[in-house]
């Protein structure tokens, strides 16, 4: 399974995100941006787009416990 | 008009599980186009209630935690439910600083936060029936 | 030895509750410390599932549906079950690029997504009362 696996994921039909943490900058990043740009805090449907992140991978992103949890993660990336 | 959506989660009473709960509520709450302030308020909450039902509720026992969330229109319910030991007096518990086990890091602030991040919160409980803990949330109102 | 831990989550047939779904059992999961590529596996054998459950299962039609998840030693067991229409052969429905829906963006491969990614995937089904899917996968066992 993993030949398949494989080719699914370079086919692009599966993504993986990089690292949580990655994802933790890019939703920061965002987040700034939008709240400059518009006077008030991003909603989570804009962070999504701008992110291209789905909304609830953006709230699990930004867990903290979850994130702590995955440390070692980004090293196996 | 938003329409109506409900979800129901249930799990052992582990401290290992309160993140599984905030992150499932928050997951559910993206529905509403949120803030990630507003998420925080909402996970904050979440956490110090199912942390009181591990914690208070159940204490070292096994049991089960059932947490509903609604969706309707722009605001959030969620009911949280333990079957564990109960509140003897609701109103003492809610005040500031009060606590049942100051040994540990147990600073009895978990209902005044509860509070602070959510618009209504009411505890029902039973000595030795279980607690509940309704919680509601406009999502929304602080745009515009 | 790790001991067991299990939760359930019950909502509203609608696709927005997938991601809710697919979240809910990585957050569960991160208790058995998986890689991202494990966690990005079982999500997508759970979005397959689920989606499934909403698009064929019910399609238009409101109803529930049950997502249980166990955790064992390194082994995560999720049972995904819904009321719906069933599916009338399961083996059929299981080969790759088989769809009865072929007018959407329904490719035939989610079956065959959830058996690449999780180590054990049973379909349970009857016509008139319902589909389960149970699959299983073991955590870590791609480190060492
Ligand atoms: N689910 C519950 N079951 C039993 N007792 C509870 C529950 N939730 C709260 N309590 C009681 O209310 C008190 C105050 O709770 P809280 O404000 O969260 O502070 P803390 O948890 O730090 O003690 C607890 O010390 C406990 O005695
Ligand atoms: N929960 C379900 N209820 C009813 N039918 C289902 C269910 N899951 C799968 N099926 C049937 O199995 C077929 C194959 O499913 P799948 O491999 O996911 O491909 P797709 O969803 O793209 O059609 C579906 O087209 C449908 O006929
Ligand atoms: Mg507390
Ligand atoms: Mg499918």
């Amino acid at each position: 399974s993993g030949e398949i696996k494989r080719f699914l994921r370079d086919d692009g039909m599966v993504k993986v995100s990089r690292s949580l943490k990655e994802n933790g900058y890019k939703i920061r990043q965002a987040t700034q941006s939008i709240s400059h740009e518009m006077g008030r805090e991003a909603t989570i449907e804009e962070l999504a787009a701008a992110t291209e992140l789905s909304a609830e991978d953006i709230v699990m992103a930004m867990d903290a416990s979850v994130e702590v949890e995955s440390i070692y993660k980004t090293v196996y990336q | 008009m938003k329409s109506t959506n409900k979800m129901k989660i249930e799990f052992d009473s582990n401290t290992n599980n309160i993140g599984f709960a905030r992150v499932s509520v928050a997951a559910f709450l993206t529905q509403l186009n949120p803030t990630l302030e507003e998420v925080a308020d909402v996970k904050t909450a979440v956490s110090e209630a199912v942390t009181n039902a591990v914690i208070h509720g159940y204490d070292k026992l096994a049991g089960y935690i059932e947490l509903t969330s609604v969706l309707e229109e722009d605001t959030i319910t969620i009911t949280i439910v333990d079957k564990g030991k109960g509140i003897e007096d609701v109103n003492k518990a809610m005040e500031p600083l009060f606590t049942t086990k100051s040994e540990n890091e147990h600073s009895g602030m978990g209902f005044m936060f509860m509070q602070a991040f959510m618009d209504e919160v009411d505890v029902k409980s039973l000595v030795g029936e279980g607690t509940t803990v309704i919680m509601k949330k406009r999502i929304g109102c602080e745009r515009i």
